[in-house]
């Protein structure tokens, strides 16, 4: 039926424009890219020592193949719908991503570079953005707004270090766990700030996420400046590395089983909340009142309460983010620290839909990006005899935000009622 | 106040109301100051002097507000269409550096202010512009929303203006004969006159007014105005109107970040001759609250904007006298937001009428 | 539950009032326990504020409330629940994105250490779709159901909760005349089932079907209480608007000119992208008014809004005088002399916080003399906004208030005044009178008919069957997307339309 | 005047009220480590006239951030204590403020006004012509020219860089070695990380050097997933360069085994609180580089006369660069040797770091 409609004329959608674009790149691949590149053989290892696995590929021949393999998924999606060629998409996604590694590592002076390391940084990396994210979740899952995610970590990481050398001087054990408890709660107050503003007081939402964030800025340094100071607090031992049994030992994924807490946390948290969100009475009613709140009002729900809830549910969870920074992480707290990562993080949240699988893998995603500027600054990779400069490098998780954003993910819709303040019929 | 007629007081609310949040900031955060073991006489006294003691201190408060009245007003014009333009940073950086890039084309050097100085605002101008459009397109026809791209454009912006004005091997657009990383220095012709000596107060302080008072009357008395009013409050009901939502989205961020790229262009003709790429660093945020303060009202950002432009100058004497550093600036910020933004409070705390639904 | 005769509800001198409004006035109220007791009264007479009232959403202002004799105080719907009480809405309280099964057990979880027990659930809703004969899927998502199975959903919360009494507000609007008897068995049969019902409508007809008893309501007070028996129809009207009324619509013979609108094999989507008008084609003539008929959510405002250029069209052709629109925005298709009442007028027709004066050139505003050049002339608009609200009788404190301050009936007439206020070919016209009170339903009939007398082709949709039947010349039955049936006026008859648009077709 | 701080007989620091001066807490004292020494020395030969006051103005950042505006100011801090003089500072929030700043700082009429940072440069130069009886002391300041009034300490942070730089060469078996480095656009990261990989290479041709720069100086995530990045690809030997974001990158290193190296302090008393962070024992050692003491100097050398104008370099020759010493890293004979003799060569001129002194860019050929 669909097919017998005939089109006015070739519609230019979203999967005809991505097609087009592997279409082009591929054949920019073929043409202009692979006989510049060097037919000497390269290496990917996974893992150290002589027995890691490893792949040994001529970078030109390579990309012959890869941009061969874009061009034809990229018309298959131009001529033709269907899973079959959104699938062949997102293969062609994954081939891009390869072909930059190949690339980088044809354009640098290494034979060989290490791939296991760079997946286990990328998971590194994305963990407090999915954390940071997982917070957003909650808060807008419910309908409300949550801009202030970067407070809400700077809180954690700020009062939590605080607390952390108030109470032994940052030598770890007992008093590191409850710092990270303060932490938790440090940003659980400053989202319930947030919840009063917007749901108590009906102020617009991201008037009030604005304000948690200035608020949550010079408190932060200005407790640094009064007691970190004075107490001389520079350095204090983190959280403990851990091992999985078995697991870490596995070839190539391996690493991702030896963390820290808060790190193994963050997956933990994710499942829980995909459960909590489908399974429980809570989730389900969280997820009611950030969609019809009148609805679940008629039904004798307390809106109110289940937006506080989830608003300083995900509070806890952003200043858990903020611990992994200062307590997990390096051991000390600095002025922004959190280097804007609570936006990062609403990016990844925008991204995967407020659904918990998608934001997760989002949040990876992100964190691959970054790990794969650092990893294409640490192979020295030079175009026509300049160097890449570190600042290209730095931005392209950004670019890649956008990219994805405008280009593969479409119009996300967000929970219906988000952003607007609820008023209790009375 | 209970004694006035209810209304004159409702009248009267949209300025109290304001006055009575930044007091009430100033007394919350005068905790902070007592914790930090000074005296909020002293510390306040002290601010107050450094905004306003002296002709060149006023001077400079003002000058300092400056750029924050175009970059909120980018924000406000834009909010006015219901459209969150956080991207103000990036856009205004855009505007100074297209500014001041162009301002030092060789063949512009001998020209005259007349052109010169039309010359380099316009960069500015159209700087700000596109940095502005492209999260407009993206958002009338891609859906991405312009809260997360205009986010990473500033932060695309302020690397790629790092590269270009840092960079040494090749050199672009950075001023070798200096030691700083900045841009070359623009010819005298392209440069806006000071108004007091000694400060950075410029006549881009009534390019920056007269941008309020266009935008102001744009809002109010075009039927571009009102499409753009009208998408902002109700965009299924300006469709049906046969409005193009799109092509308002699309040109509203436009615009909004031209203003914001001018605001740029002004600094960088006025303020200080070239442009050194961090001088912008929080300027985005600035933006949003003062934006946030006078609830997107173009004239209500001119106070706002001095506000803020007065906070951040006196607080260098603040800290000579009372050893209170600017974080107490950013705390009191942030509670005058709060208590702007939650004006419920003021109101049940000073007893005032309640406000009507809807600010903008 | 031998409590016979005794009273289950009792609703003693209520009074509630709103900013502005007294929407409740002293009002008493009773249901004894196995009855149906109807509660009428115009647009705004207070009946669903009184009944959020004792359905714990209002707080009364004065008054008591006893439940089975007990006197109560609910501070929100949770304890009218737990007292038994259970109220489908006028507007549906559903959550779109959630299950069935999942909007029925919100707020009545059953759960173990939280986590929900839907295994249980299912199988109490199993048995109560079964024991009323209301069936639906449980696992669909509502946002996918028509609006018939949305009302079922409702009811089967209500039960779910083991409510034995029932608050219908308005429960038949939305339903087709088959529909409406079906339901009406279902009430009669809860009623059996030892149930106690308070329904509301405004339909007389209705009332004299299921009524036990009646309470009519005007302007928040009590005006009358009977029984079926002792009164009729017009006595009824009669109560609840104050005046005698007139149900017809009066208008002369339709001298129809040449096609001025044409739709052919039109498709659209929805805002789901799923198929929403499939394969729809008429035409209406200059001179007459086509009135289309169909149950909510067949594609009616999906039609509507593709016509005037909202809704991009997939497939199919729009043509106003032989020209065709397709591709054109909705600011080229008005020029053309297209008008448009939309359906909902908070969200598309009317910009709240704008003022009257600025709502009556929403989509002139560009214009001479509402705009020179670059500047608006702002006191043309004013004199503009007076002329129209003198002539539609607009009751507002100003031209420069905001629109939002206006009753609805006003907020429709806004509407109608700037549609109608200048010369159109076409005009579309969606749910005019949803929501009015008598008086304003009549002035925008007698425009209506007006605006067909001077020639405009008049495109009319309704959910409320006796007003397409009363004003169109040409009656179309729209069903799934597509008109199934078209007919004249007078070969069309209730029982025949229902059918068409129950089930598509005249055989049954 | 409100909020000065004068200096009692013993030494000890008291805040008059309001006071400027935030000292640290029980009566600390600045004058520590060589500071002990130098105003021991100093003190014989200055007068302190009336009145005299000193100001600061940092680059943005505060005073107690841990890297180089911290630095500065407890020179600056151990000069107004040992001297007895009355002393205020002004912390920068944002490049716009550096002339109001300034404008501020002059206010309390100081004798001297110390500036922080590249960026003060040319607003520094402007209001040392325009105070001629004001002495401007500029750090990491650099001008062709300079007026009488104006002294630019300079760091030769290429030669740290370079130390350390030969000594990684020395000590990296795996010949792979990373550099977790700070912000590109400041200068003193880019001449510590280009001079590092250059003397590294000459010490050991087969060494790769991989400089990894980062968007900020605390983003602590990104340092530490670097340096595992780097562990990953074979490097054994980790340099921080950049603030908490290197020190993030070596703790990270360190915990897992690598050698690390620290910057501008003694991160062995810092990063690695002396010795109770795991991993203190890799820590093989610390380019030094004093810009506090080269501040006390100068001030030092105005009150006793002795003030020149012009530029002032730490170097490896007058110990305004040096190295950290080994503490617990059991650091092999070998490489300790090379660090000496780089050291040296340095100090004498018979080693080139390779790269401009000034902008850190690698010299040709
Ligand atoms: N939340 C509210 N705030 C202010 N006024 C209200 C509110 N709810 C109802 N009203 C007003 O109270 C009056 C009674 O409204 P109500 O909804 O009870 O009427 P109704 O009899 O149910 O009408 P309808 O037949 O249109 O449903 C109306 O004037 C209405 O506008
Ligand atoms: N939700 C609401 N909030 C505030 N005021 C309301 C609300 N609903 C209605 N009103 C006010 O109540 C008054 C009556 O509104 P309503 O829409 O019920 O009028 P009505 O009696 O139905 O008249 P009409 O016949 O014109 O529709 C209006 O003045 C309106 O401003
Ligand atoms: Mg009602
Ligand atoms: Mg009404």
């Amino acid at each position: 039926m669909i097919a017998a409609v005939a089109p006015r004329r070739l519609r230019l959608d979203r999967q005809r424009v991505v097609g087009g674009f592997f279409v082009v790149g591929g054949f920019l691949l073929v043409f202009a890219v692979a006989p510049a590149l060097t037919t000497e053989s390269k290496r990917f290892l996974f893992g150290i020592g002589p027995d890691a696995p490893s792949w040994t590929f001529v970078p030109s021949t390579a990309t012959l193949w890869i941009g061969g393999a874009l061009v034809l998924l990229g018309a298959a999606a131009v001529g033709w719908r269907g899973r079959i060629v959104q699938a062949g998409l997102v293969v062609a996604g994954v081939l891009s991503v390869l072909m930059i590694l190949v690339a980088a590592l044809a354009l640098s002076s290494n034979r060989s570079t290490n791939l296991a390391p760079l997946f286990v940084q990328s998971l590194r990396l994305g963990s407090p953005i999915a954390l940071g994210a997982l917070a957003g979740l909650w808060s807008e899952r419910s309908g409300v707004v949550n801009i202030g995610i970067e407070g809400m970590m700077l809180a954690g990481a700020g009062i939590g270090f605080v607390a952390y050398a108030l109470m032994n001087g940052g030598a770890g054990g007992v008093p590191l766990y409850l710092a990270v408890l303060v932490a938790v709660v440090a940003g659980g107050l400053f989202a319930a700030l947030h919840a009063f503003l917007s749901i108590t007081l009906r102020t617009d939402q991201i008037v009030s996420g604005v304000a948690v964030n200035l608020l949550a800025i010079g408190l932060t340094s200005f407790l640094r400046s009064q007691i970190l100071v004075p107490l001389n607090a520079d350095s204090a031992t983190t959280l403990p590395e851990l091992s999985i049994p078995i697991l870490s030992d596995l070839p190539v994924v391996g690493g991702v089983f030896t963390a820290k807490p808060i790190f193994f946390f963050t997956f933990f948290a994710f499942a829980v909340a995909a459960f909590v969100l489908v399974r429980t009475r809570w989730g389900l009613r969280v997820r009611a009142v950030g969609e019809n709140p009148h609805a679940a009002e008629t039904l004798g729900i307390d809106v109110i309460r289940v937006r506080y809830g989830a608003v300083i549910l995900g509070g806890c969870i952003a200043g858990l983010a903020g611990a992994q920074f200062s307590l997990e992480t390096v051991g000390s707290f600095d002025d922004l620290m959190t280097n804007g990562t609570g936006f990062i993080a609403l990016a990844a949240l925008i991204f995967g839909k407020w659904r918990p699988g998608p934001v997760l893998a989002g949040a990876m995603f992100f964190g691959f990006a970054r790990a794969l500027g650092v990893r294409i600054q640490l192979l020295g990779v030079e175009i026509a005899g300049f160097p890449l400069p570190s600042q290209f490098l730095q931005a392209v998780p950004y670019v890649v935000t956008i990219v994805v954003l405008a280009g593969a993910i479409g119009r996300a819709v967000p929970p219906a009622a988000i952003g607007k303040p609820y008023r209790r019929s009375r | 106040m209970n004694g006035l007629p209810a209304a004159l007081r409702r009248g009267l609310a949209p300025v109290v109301v304001p006055v009575l949040a930044v007091l009430t900031a100033l007394a919350v955060a005068a905790v902070a100051v007592v914790v930090a073991g000074s005296s909020p006489i002293v510390a306040y006294g002290a601010l107050f002097e450094g905004a306003f003691g002296t002709p060149a201190r006023i001077a400079t408060t003002i000058g300092r507000a400056t750029p924050f009245i175009g970059t909120a007003l980018a924000m406000a014009f834009a909010y006015k269409a219901g459209l969150f333009n956080i991207g103000a940073e990036g856009q205004i950086l855009a505007g100074a550096l297209l500014a001041a890039w162009v301002g030092t084309w060789s063949f512009l050097q001998d020209w005259s202010a007349w052109l010169l100085l039309p010359i380099v605002l316009g960069a500015g101008i159209v700087g700000g512009f596109v940095w502005g459009i492209v999260p407009g397109i993206l958002k009338a026809k891609t859906g991405a929303h312009e809260v997360i791209t205009t986010i990473m454009l500033n932060f695309v912006m302020t690397l790629l203006a790092v590269w270009l004005v840092n960079s040494l091997d090749p050199i672009i657009l950075r001023d070798t004969a200096v030691s700083v990383a900045r841009t070359r220095p623009l010819p005298d012709a392209a440069r806006l006159p000071e108004l007091v000596a000694g400060t950075k107060l410029h006549w881009g302080i009534f390019l920056m007014l007269g941008l309020v008072a266009a935008t102001a009357w744009v809002l109010d008395r075009t039927p571009f105005g009102f499409e753009v009013r009208a998408v902002g409050t109700n965009a299924d009901a300006a469709t049906y109107a046969g409005m193009s939502v799109a092509r308002i989205t699309i040109l509203v961020m436009a615009i909004s970040g031209a203003m914001a790229g001018l605001a740029g262009a002004g600094h960088v003709s006025g303020a200080d001759g070239h442009l050194s790429p961090g001088v912008f660093v929080n300027v985005g945020f600035d933006a949003i609250a003062i934006a946030l303060l006078a609830r997107a009202n173009p004239y209500g950002i001119v106070p706002a904007a001095l506000l803020w432009g007065a906070l951040l100058s006196g607080a260098p004497l603040m800290q000579q006298r009372a050893g209170m550093s600017t974080d107490l600036v950013r705390i009191i910020e942030a509670a005058i937001l709060v208590f702007i933004a939650g004006d419920v409070m003021i109101r049940r705390l000073f007893r005032l009428p309640e406000r009507e639904e809807a600010p903008v | 539950m031998t409590q016979g005769g005794h009273h289950v509800l009792e609703v003693d001198g209520v009074t509630k009032t709103f900013p502005g409004v007294v929407a409740n006035r002293a009002v008493s109220f009773d249901l004894a326990e196995g009855e149906v007791h109807c509660l009428l009264g115009e647009n705004g007479a207070g009946k669903t504020t009184l009944m959020n009232i004792v359905y714990g959403l209002y707080r009364p202002d004065e008054g008591t409330i006893r439940v089975r004799g007990r006197e109560v105080e609910f501070s929100s719907s949770a304890d009218a629940i737990a007292h038994g009480i259970g109220m489908v809405h006028q507007h549906f309280q559903l959550v779109p994105t959630l299950t069935v099964l999942e909007n029925v057990v919100l707020g009545a979880e059953r759960v173990r250490r939280g986590v929900l027990e839907l295994g249980p659930a299912r199988r109490t809703l199993d048995e109560l779709m079964d024991r009323y004969g209301l069936p639906v899927d449980p696992d669909a998502l509502v946002g996918d159901l028509s609006v018939g199975v949305r009302q079922r959903v409702e009811l089967l919360k209500a039960l779910y909760r083991d409510a034995d009494v029932l608050i219908l507000d308005e429960p038949t609007a939305v339903l087709t005349p088959g529909e409406v008897d079906e339901f009406l068995g279902t009430v009669r049969e809860l009623v059996d089932l030892g149930k106690s019902v308070v329904f509301i409508t405004h339909k007389l007809r209705e009332v004299a079907q299921v009524a036990d008893r009646i309470t009519v309501l005007r302007g928040g007070e009590v005006v009358g209480r009977t029984t079926p028996a002792e009164t009729s129809e017009a006595e009824l009207a009669a109560l609840m608007v104050g005046r005698e009324v007139s149900f017809a619509v009066e208008r002369t013979e339709a001298h129809p000119g040449e096609i001025a609108l044409e739709v052919v094999d039109l498709v659209v989507d929805d805002d789901r992208g799923h198929r929403a008008v499939d394969g729809c084609s008429f035409a209406v003539r200059a001179g007459e008014i086509f009135g289309i008929a169909g149950v909510e959510g067949n594609g009616q405002r999906e039609l509507v809004e593709a016509i005037a250029g909202m809704r991009p069209v997939v497939a199919g052709e729009v043509r106003v005088a032989g020209r065709s629109v397709v591709g054109l925005d909705p600011r080229r298709i008005a020029d053309l002399g297209v008008g448009h009442i939309p359906e909902d007028r908070t969200r598309h027709g009317l910009i709240g916080p704008f003022s009257v004066a600025d709502n009556l050139v929403l989509n002139r505003y560009h214009e001479a003399p509402y705009a020179r050049g670059l500047v608006r002339d702002r006191s043309a608009v004013r004199r503009h906004a007076e002329e129209l609200v003198e002539t539609f009788d607009i009751r507002t404190p100003g031209v420069d208030v905001p629109v939002a301050q206006l009753s609805g009936g006003n907020q429709q007439k806004v509407v109608v005044a700037r549609e109608l206020s200048r010369p159109l070919a076409v005009l579309l016209v969606a749910q005019p009178t949803r929501g009015l009170d008598v008086g304003s339903i009549e002035f925008i009939h007698r425009r209506l008919v007006e605006m067909r007398d001077r020639g405009t082709a008049v495109l009319l949709v309704s959910a409320e069957l006796d007003e397409v039947l009363g004003l169109a010349d040409t009656v179309g039955v729209l069903y799934r997307g597509r008109i199934v049936a078209s007919m004249a006026a007078e070969e069309a008859d209730r029982h025949r339309i229902g059918l068409l648009m129950a089930t598509g077709s005249e055989a049954a | 005047s409100g909020g000065t701080t004068e200096t009692t007989a013993g030494g000890a620091t008291e805040t008059t009220a309001g006071g400027a001066t935030e000292t640290t807490a029980g009566g600390d004292t600045f004058i520590t480590g060589k500071f002990v020494e130098a105003c021991e020395e100093a003190k014989g030969k200055v007068q302190v006239p009336e009145d005299f006051n000193i100001g600061l103005v940092t680059d943005i950042g505060k005073i107690n951030d841990g890297t180089f505006n911290e630095g500065v100011y407890k020179g600056f801090a151990a000069a107004a204590e040992c001297f007895g003089l009355e002393s205020r500072y002004i912390e920068t929030a944002s490049e716009a403020d550096y002339v109001t700043n300034l404008n501020s700082i002059l206010d309390g009429d100081p004798e001297v006004v110390v500036t922080v940072g590249f960026l003060l440069a040319t607003d520094t130069l402007e209001f040392a012509k325009a105070n001629p009886d004001v002495t401007f002391i500029g750090v990491d300041q650099f001008h062709p020219e300079y007026p009488d009034n104006y002294v630019g300490v300079l760091a030769a942070d290429d030669q740290g860089g370079c130390m350390v730089g030969g000594f990684a060469g020395a000590l990296t078996e795996s010949n792979v070695i990373g550099v977790v480095a700070g912000v590109e656009a400041v200068p003193p990261v880019v001449r510590f990380a280009n001079a590092f990989k250059h003397c590294a290479e000459q010490v050991n041709p087969d060494v790769d050097v991989k400089i990894v720069y980062h968007e900020s100086f605390t983003d602590v995530t990104g340092g530490a997933a670097t340096a595992e990045q780097m562990l990953g690809e074979g490097a054994d030997v980790i340099f921080g360069a950049g603030g908490p974001t290197g020190s993030s990158g070596i703790k990270t290193a360190a915990a897992k085994g690598a050698w690390v190296i620290g910057v501008d302090t003694d991160e062995y008393y810092t990063t690695f609180e002396g010795g109770a962070i795991e991993g203190a024992d890799r820590l093989a050692t610390s380019a030094i580089k004093d810009v506090g003491l080269g501040v006390f100097q100068q001030i030092a050398a105005l009150l006793s006369g002795e003030f020149q104008s012009g530029i002032y370099t730490l170097t490896a020759a007058n110990g305004g660069m040096d190295y950290a010493p080994f503490h617990e890293a059991p650091v092999p004979e070998e490489a300790a040797k090379v660090l000496e003799e780089y050291r040296a060569g340095l100090a004498d001129g018979s080693i080139s770091t390779g790269v401009d002194p000034i902008t850190g860019q690698p010299l040709e050929g």
